[in-house]
């Protein structure tokens, strides 16, 4: 059993032991416990990995592990991880950690929903550890699938509706996705050599390009529908409303990541003259995904609704660095996903916290809740300037790598839209700060929130694990920005030989 | 060994045959009279059968006992439908297919 | 090569205060915390004099210019291998005042702060707050590279913003903490997009570098011209644009009156001595580029500084809140700084500018600092903002009234008080350069001195006011700061500056020129007695001239409408029509569409349905239909 | 020719003696303990289906009319374990009073009519085939009608038999153009001799219409859906898995075996038919509220995917097919198992029944959801990897697009599965199935059922094992 399958085999024991636990009491423990074992599997996983880099390890990929599962047609389970995945791993378990504790108290079928939760924690842990496109694709849709029965049931407000088309969004992602990875496997040795599914292998040989125009499109767009591209980005709203805290948390704090990671693992990587080629279109989307999810904060009223939208817009901002295609903007995109997964789903925690005292989402019903709630209101504020790319917080560091990396491309177009990408700044500023302002500031409007009570223990642990998380990264990013640099020097290297510019 | 009458007829005989049949499976009501065009149905298939093997190829027999065949296999199956439709003569008290309509959309 | 690296606990000792103070404050007594953020501002204030002890008169110079030293300087985040964020310090000649004038204030504000907030709410998380500006402050000033620069320009903007949001459940206040963190924040949208133009054609952030006359940003930074300006030229107005949010030039000037919502130690502090000059601190950092490749830039530079002091002055003589006067008094001596700065050129006489402006920068910190808290003071015994409420003060806080008209004498450009010099030197430069911004010095000189004494006549002297609770004077926590402050804008004066601080770091011969000194002198003296003859005693007079002037007074007591036109830009245009409608186009289109995909599809499932009649013989025909179709199809259309 | 060459077709003498005994212990049977017949012959058929997987002699009999390889051999294997688990399935239901008669004759004609499977697919010659193919339709029509005291039964008895015999005949139509034109009905002579004239490819299209009558592709499905609501669930469930599976079978066979010089005809053909195939079925699945009904359009739209498996007349092609059958058995007959049990335990047959069902019988609602989702191709159940090498093998011959209709359609199939999970899970319900414990025998057939769903996909080795045994045009 090699370290990297025990990512998938221990929320799957927790799984278990939750299913042959009695009574429901316990359930919120042995996950806190599974979940916590996992946490300390990515710090341990992160250490292990350093030294090896340390020990001068320099494969493309460490721990890989490779077993032989469909011989007829070279269907692989293989395993590796280097220091991007390494990271994302690091993230998920932190999120899901906090998570559990977010939805501490959930009380209606209490085991069938940590169940579900951890099973989709199992396949994005799954996704980003496996370097076979087949185990990756049924990790990714294993991932999808829980999220149906999390919104629809422990949901709130039109949940099934959300739910179904959340799914049904997500599902055609993958439709679009499933034949990418078909072509990429049919064309995966045009010297007529044993196909593969290995991205390793793939990425060794050049995919011929009247099949990359076919295939990155459809490729990068399935993994898009997941990072919530302009316009196949509506399913997040209303799925972030309509889901319970902790949903909302992994959803927009990982599974938006798959779409990321995989448009940059998948798609960029593997089929790099397409993506030069076709760049311009995506950028174009993703920049007005950008700017638009920016606007479409500002009018909105429910809190959820404001975060899916910054969601958008800050997710749209990864897709954008990667299809820049440099070492910089590439790894500011990496950067990216972590720091906004930690941030939005620390701000979906606080939104779930607010809400179960005060039973509203809408900011103009609530007010002056800092006197209140000292606590949470400041843990907001600090969420609310970390997403507003505070120095210090991780969304800076985030953001001027991929503004920095992206204002380095050569052609003059790139860097225009890099300006009005970076403009965006500003109108986070302004939603933010109007949250802020109505939502915890001024005197306290409604007299019912007089008593509220503030932040229990375990809503405490969930909310510094992130806090804590996002400082770190704000106040050190060099140790991570070099782990993603040098595991982003390969990839680099090939996508810059094979279109140098 | 040549009878004269030249195989065209024989085909053409069966091809009239099979739409006539096929043309009341469409057209008739009554149930029994269905199972008969269809009865015809395959009677067309038996003269191509026999005709074929007559004209193009007579030193093999394998037409003439497929047709054989479809002949025994046809009565069997009619018995079996004339039971059910008879069943359905009880459930509905009639054997017009066009009230025989319980399951739809 | 003196060894400066103990320089790096300036910037962290405020921080780690922070720390302490935000986390543990609510636990430790409120006096207790007071103490500790106070010690910790006297210690660095220590540091600092010493720094500068040491910078000025024991390092080594050479070929008599003042050296750059990097203190020490690491890596922080790498981007490309030359362009990389480093965190360092860097002394040279501005820096180091900086320092001197940024302890110097903090310190004093501190103290004052103790007796000042005494019994407010909040006492250790005000003083957590001043430590997080000291700091971001002093990071500021000590950055190495421009992007450091830009890391603690948007540290000082936030911790500006909690600042002036102190009192939150006020909702003035979080409108004007709101306002002035929107406005400087896309003021610095300019800044980083200045930043990332700059860096592009120079592939540095580093000071030393890009500054370096004869490096190669300058010499050849020119790049390719982009609409008829130089792209160097474009970075570096852009970045001027973030030093005008800063500095609260025109137009983005709008945010500075309304934080006088905050504290007053605060805008003492913040709005008059140290942040607001973060501007001109911004352009004299890149002065070599401004006066040597990008001219044009520098022009607007002076243009802009020039219109923002007169356009203040004016609105300064209607304002009546006290502390929107000091507001509007303090843009215009900014002003006064940038419009120096444009007139300036690099190296030898040329740089009179730069030497004047960072001149008055450091007397203007201490005289403004002074007048904000004594009208701290003065609020704190009228417990109103507004002079209409007040008069005859000066029987009742002796201390505050002195110390107040020594600053008000001050900045009316009195000799031989500091104000004085620094404002002849930035005369003498504008004067030498271009007539007409002279001009218009001369005449904003003159209306400083009017305002001032206005303020200071309506409050101290004017109509005899009766107070509910007879004022008394503040204690000597307050007045003490208030003393030394009055000492430092008698003695600042004499600092010889053109030895210490010019723009090629070497020594600039210059001397006060008669013939522009007195004439501003006697401006200022004009100033002065018109205030007296409006504002000594009761008088109509004031009354007369706004009824006279009816409608321009109107148009100027409401700063221009400027305000108006801002909300009218932000809340109509951005938000009525841009993001609502993206809003509902995000609803009514986007989702619409895959909405309506979903419900083809039900409609069409509900119309096919007819084919599942339940007739045999439909099926049958369907089936033979299916069939020769299919047959037709292979055999005559698509063989 | 000893008699021990006989051997060769063990399958179907097994099954023939296994019927005749049936005959004769409800001759002899005790009148009054006729129940322990369904017992018997479900042992009876065990034995059969384990003696099925020792390997014996392939070979031809009868100058090559009777075909046996190891292909035909797993193809019947595969069905073999279908039956049994329809039979285990079918025990409830048997014990019912009105059944009591009639035990003996449910199992003998299924037995019967997998006899003619068994003889279609080893069928080396059109003779053979047509038989087989009779005996596989005829004994089901009766079964159709077995609810004598029911209108729908005896409705869906007369559609399934009136049509199948018009589709027979349109096929025979068809078989009469290629014997007049090759002048032979052996598979192998026909393979050679076969042109590429006008009047072989109707007579091919003729015989096509009859097999995509048994597999019910559009647009000869329509008698599917009457026939599925209205005959007893278990016919249904045989109907749905093991007649279509073994049609299935006999196409491929056929096909590859005997049309390979038309094959970009036959191509074109499964092109189109199965692209309508997936999407009609799909888009009349919506709107179904009866659970038998809906399945029947569920498996038309499957249907439509196992076609892309022959497209490409590929070896991964036939391979993908005969798993994914495999699979089909195991999900589908999971999903009737669960549908049989609670109609036999209340007789409600409407998805609106099934609402709150996981609030009372969690176990049933979990197999249902399990094997909706390996119907749908959801990971980690089998029905994903039947699916992905479907597609898999589709794509090998560069069908993308046909790929991508294929995928974009199981998102509908993913919708009105998941309006099933929805009636289960999330929405209430005042008066839910109440609570009850099904018996041994039902629970015995879920659980290898839910093995299957959740075992065939990982372990690969059956996927293999499959496809060593299976070949390409």
């Amino acid at each position: 059993m090699d370290i990297l399958s025990l990512f998938v085999v221990i929320p799957v024991l927790t799984i278990i032991a939750i299913l042959l636990l009695k009574d429901t009491r316990q359930v919120r423990m042995v996950s806190a416990f599974g979940m916590g074992l996992q946490l300390l599997m990515a710090a341990s996983l992160v250490i292990l990995y350093l030294t090896a880099r340390h020990a001068g390890n320099n494969d493309e990929m460490l721990f890989v592990k490779d077993y032989l599962w469909f011989k007829s047609l070279n269907i692989h389970y293989a395993v590796g991880v280097d220091g991007i995945s390494v990271a994302m791993i690091t993230l998920t378990s932190l999120v899901v950690f906090a998570g559990i504790f977010a939805s501490w108290e959930v009380e209606f079928l209490r085991k069938e929903f940590f169940v579900s939760l951890i099973l989709l924690a199992s396949g994005v842990f799954g996704f980003f550890i496996s370097i076979d496109l087949f185990t990756m694709f049924l990790f990714y849709e294993l991932a999808v699938i829980p999220m149906y029965l999390l919104i629809g049931i422990w949901g709130t407000g039109p949940k099934e509706y959300s739910a179904m088309k959340l799914t049904l969004m997500l599902m055609g992602g993958s439709a679009l996705l499933l034949v990418g990875l078909l072509g990429i496997y049919f064309n995966s040795s045009p010297d007529g050599s044993r196909l593969t599914f290995n991205i390793l292998e793939i990425s060794k040989v050049v995919i011929p390009l009247p099949a990359q125009r076919i295939f990155f499109p459809l490729t990068f767009v399935g993994f898009g529908v997941l990072g919530a591209l302009f316009p196949f980005h509506t399913w997040s709203p209303d799925g972030h409303a309509s889901a319970p805290t902790a949903v909302s948390m992994l959803h927009a704090g990982v599974l938006m990541k798959l779409g990321g990671y995989g448009a940059f693992r998948v798609a960029i990587f593997l089929m790099p003259e397409a993506a030069h080629e076709l760049s311009w279109i995506f950028i174009i989307l993703t920049s007005i995904s950008v700017i638009y999810g920016a606007f479409g904060a500002i009018a909105q009223k429910d809190l959820k609704y404001i975060n899916a939208y910054s969601s958008v817009s800050h997710c749209g901002l990864v897709l954008f660095a990667v299809l820049m295609m440099n070492q910089t903007a590439m790894n500011g995109a990496i950067i990216q996903m972590i720091s906004h997964g930690l941030m939005t789903a620390l701000f979906f925690a606080l939104i779930g916290m607010l809400y179960g005292r005060t039973h509203t989402r809408m900011i103009n019903e609530m007010g002056g809740l800092m006197k209140i709630i000292p606590f949470l209101s400041v843990c907001y504020v600090i969420a609310g300037l970390a997403s507003l790319g505070l120095p210090g917080l991780s969304g800076f560091v985030a953001e001027m790598t991929i503004f920095v990396g992206a204002f380095q491309h050569p052609e003059l177009f790139y860097r225009i839209v890099t300006i009005l990408a970076v403009s965006s700044i500003v109108i986070t500023a302004v939603y933010i700060l109007r949250v802020v302002a109505i939502l915890l500031l001024g005197p306290t409007t409604n007299e019912h929130f007089e008593h509220l009570p503030d932040a229990k223990w375990f809503e405490k642990i969930s909310v510094v694990t992130l806090i804590g998380s996002v400082a770190a990264i704000g106040l050190a990013p060099f140790w991570l920005s070099t782990m993603i640099g040098i595991s982003l020097h390969p990839i680099i290297e090939k996508i810059l030989a094979l279109n140098p510019f | 060994m040549n009878s004269g009458i030249p195989i065209q007829y024989f085909l053409i005989l069966a091809t009239i045959m099979f739409f006539a049949g096929v043309y009341g499976f469409l057209t008739r009501r009554n149930l029994i009279t269905i199972l008969m065009s269809v009865e015809l149905i395959l009677n067309s298939v038996n003269i191509n059968f026999l005709a074929f093997n007559r004209y193009l190829y007579p030193h093999k027999l394998e037409g003439m006992f497929f047709s054989l065949f479809i002949i025994a296999v046809a009565a069997s199956e009619a018995a079996v439908a004339i039971a059910i439709i008879i069943n359905i003569y009880r459930r509905f008290t009639t054997i017009n297919v066009e009230d025989v309509n319980e399951l739809k959309f | 090569m003196i060894n400066f690296s103990y320089t790096i606990w300036i910037p962290l000792l405020p921080f780690l205060m922070f720390l302490l103070l935000g986390l543990a404050g609510h636990k430790l007594k409120p006096k207790l915390s007071g103490l500790f953020g106070t010690g910790g501002l006297g210690i660095i204030t220590v540091l600092s004099y010493i720094t500068a002890f040491k910078y000025f008169f024991t390092s080594e110079k050479v070929d008599g210019a003042y050296q750059k030293i990097t203190a020490l300087n690491f890596t922080w985040l790498q981007f490309t291998d030359k362009l990389h964020i480093d965190l360092g310090v860097l002394l040279d000649p501005i820096s180091v005042m900086m320092l001197v004038v940024i302890s110097t204030v903090s310190f004093m504000v501190h103290i004052y702060s103790l007796g000042y907030m005494k019994d407010e709410k909040g006492f250790e998380r005000f003083f957590a707050f001043l430590s997080l500006f000291s700091f971001s402050m002093l990071g500021l000033v000590l950055a190495t590279n421009i992007f450091q620069m830009y890391i603690f320009w948007e540290l000082v903007g936030v911790s500006s913003f909690i600042l002036i949001g102190f009192y939150y459940q006020k909702p003035s206040a979080v409108r004007a903490s709101k306002k002035a963190f929107i406005v400087t924040r896309f003021a610095d949208l300019g800044f980083l997009i200045g930043i990332l133009i700059l860096s592009f054609n120079t592939k540095t952030f580093d000071f030393i570098t890009l500054t370096n006359p004869t490096g190669s940003a300058i010499t050849q930074g020119g790049g390719i011209a982009f609409l008829g300006l130089s792209v160097m030229t474009w970075s570096m107005i852009f970045v001027f644009m973030g030093g005008v949010g800063k500095s609260a030039m025109f137009p983005f000037h709008i945010w500075l009156p309304d934080a006088m919502e905050g504290p007053t130690p605060v805008s003492a502090l913040i709005h008059a001595a140290t942040m607001v000059v973060a501007g001109v601190y911004l352009v004299a950092r890149m002065f070599p580029i401004y006066a040597l490749s990008a001219p044009v830039a520098l022009k607007v530079v002076a243009y802009v500084g020039a219109f923002s002091s007169l356009f203040a002055a004016v609105i300064a003589c209607t304002q009546t809140d006290i502390k929107r006067v000091l507001a509007y008094s303090t843009m215009s001596q900014i002003g006064y700084m940038m419009l120096a700065l444009g007139v300036a050129g690099y190296g030898g006489h040329e740089g009179l500018g730069y030497m004047a402006s960072m001149f008055h920068l450091f007397t203007h910190a201490m005289f403004k600092a002074l007048l904000f808290l004594g009208a701290g003071a003065i609020i704190h015994a009228v417990h109103s903002n507004y002079m209409t409420e007040m008069g005859g003060l000066r029987k009742y806080l002796p201390v505050t009234h002195i110390t107040f008209l020594i600053a008000c004498l001050t900045i009316a450009g009195i000799p031989p008080l500091s104000g004085f010099f620094s404002k002849d030197e930035i005369l003498a430069a504008a004067f030498h350069s271009n007539k007409i911004l002279f001009a218009v010095e001369y005449a904003v000189a003159g209306l400083t001195a009017f305002y001032m004494f206005r303020l200071y006549f309506s409050i101290f002297w004017g109509k005899e006011t009766q107070y509910h609770h007879t004022p008394h004077e503040a204690p000597a926590t307050m007045t003490v700061p208030l003393i030394i402050l009055a000492i430092g804008c008698i003695i600042t004066g004499f600092i010889p500056f053109n030895k210490l601080v010019t723009s090629d770091g070497k020594i600039l011969e210059s001397e006060i020129e008669m013939m522009i000194a007195i004439p501003s002198v006697l401006i200022g003296l004009l100033g002065i007695g018109i205030a007296y003859i409006m504002y000594k005693k009761e008088s109509a007079i004031p009354e007369k001239l706004a009824v006279t002037f009816k409608y321009s007074y109107k148009w100027v007591y409401n700063k221009f409408y400027i305000d108006e036109l801002y909300l009218f830009v932000t809340k109509k245009i951005i938000f009525r029509f841009i993001s609502e409608p993206v809003a509902w186009f995000d609803r009514h289109v986007v989702d619409a569409t895959m909405n309506a995909i979903a419900n083809v599809t039900q409609n069409v499932s509900f119309r096919i349905r007819g084919f599942q009649s339940g007739q045999l013989q439909k099926y049958a025909f369907i089936f033979i239909t299916g069939a020769i179709m299919l047959a037709i199809l292979f055999i005559y259309l698509w063989k | 020719m000893s008699l021990g060459t006989f051997l060769i077709m063990r399958h179907e003498l097994l099954l023939i003696a296994a019927a005749l005994s049936v005959l004769i212990a409800e001759i002899f049977w005790d009148p009054d303990k006729k129940k322990g017949i369904s017992l018997f012959s479900i042992i009876l058929f065990g034995v059969i289906t384990i003696i099925g997987f020792i390997p014996s002699p392939s070979g031809s009999l009868f100058g090559g009319m009777y075909i046996s390889s190891g292909t035909t051999l797993l193809m019947k294997n595969i069905l073999n374990i279908g039956v049994l688990l329809v039979f285990i399935q079918s025990v409830t239901w048997l014990k019912k009073e009105e059944n009591s008669e009639k035990i003996s004759e449910y199992f003998l004609l299924l037995i019967s009519t997998l006899v003619g499977m068994n003889f279609m697919i080893s069928a080396g010659h059109f003779l053979i085939f047509y038989i087989g193919i009779e005996l596989a339709t005829i004994p089901i029509a009766a079964l159709a009608a077995y609810d004598r005291y029911k209108n729908k039964s005896a409705e869906a008895g007369i559609k399934l038999i009136l049509s199948s015999a018009l589709s027979s005949g349109i096929l025979l139509y068809g078989l009469s153009m290629i014997y007049g034109t090759t002048g032979t009905l052996y598979f192998s002579e026909v393979a050679k001799l076969f042109g590429n004239n006008n009047l072989q490819i109707l007579g091919f299209i003729f015989f096509f219409a009859g097999m995509a009558f048994k597999i019910s592709i559009v647009p000869f499905h329509l008698w599917t859906a009457d026939v599925y609501e209205g005959s007893p669930v278990n016919i249904t469930s045989y109907l749905s898995v093991i007649s279509k599976g073994a049609a299935v079978f006999i196409l491929i066979i056929i096909l590859f075996t005997v049309f390979p010089v038309i094959i970009a005809t036959w191509q074109k053909t499964i092109y189109v038919t199965s692209v309508l195939t997936m999407t009609i079925g799909n888009l009349f699945a919506i709107r179904q509220q009866n659970l038998k009904r809906f399945l029947a359009f569920s498996s038309i739209s499957q249907a439509g995917y196992i076609l892309l498996g022959l497209i490409g007349g590929n070896q991964l092609g036939m391979a993908s097919v005969i798993y994914y059958i495999l699979v089909y058995i195991f999900s589908n007959l999971g999903a009737f198992g669960v549908v049989t049990a609670i109609s036999n335990a209340t007789g409600k047959e409407n998805i609106d029944d099934y609402n709150g069902l996981y609030q009372t019988n969690p176990k049933l609602s979990l197999i249902m959801t399990l094997a909706l989702f390996s119907l749908a191709g959801i990971p980690p159940v089998a029905g994903f990897f039947g699916k992905f090498f479907l597609f898999t093998a589709a794509a090998q011959k560069g069908y993308y697009l046909l790929v991508l209709i294929a995928v974009l359609n199981t998102i509908i199939s993913l919708f009105y599965y998941l309006l099933v999970v929805k009636a289960m899970f999330i929405n209430k319900s005042e008066n839910p199935v109440e609570k009850f414990r099904s018996d041994f025998p039902t629970r015995f057939a879920l659980g290898i059922c839910i093995a299957g769903i959740v075992v065939t996909g990982f372990a690969s080795i059956i996927f293999e094992a499959i496809r060593n045994l299976s070949f390409g045009v």
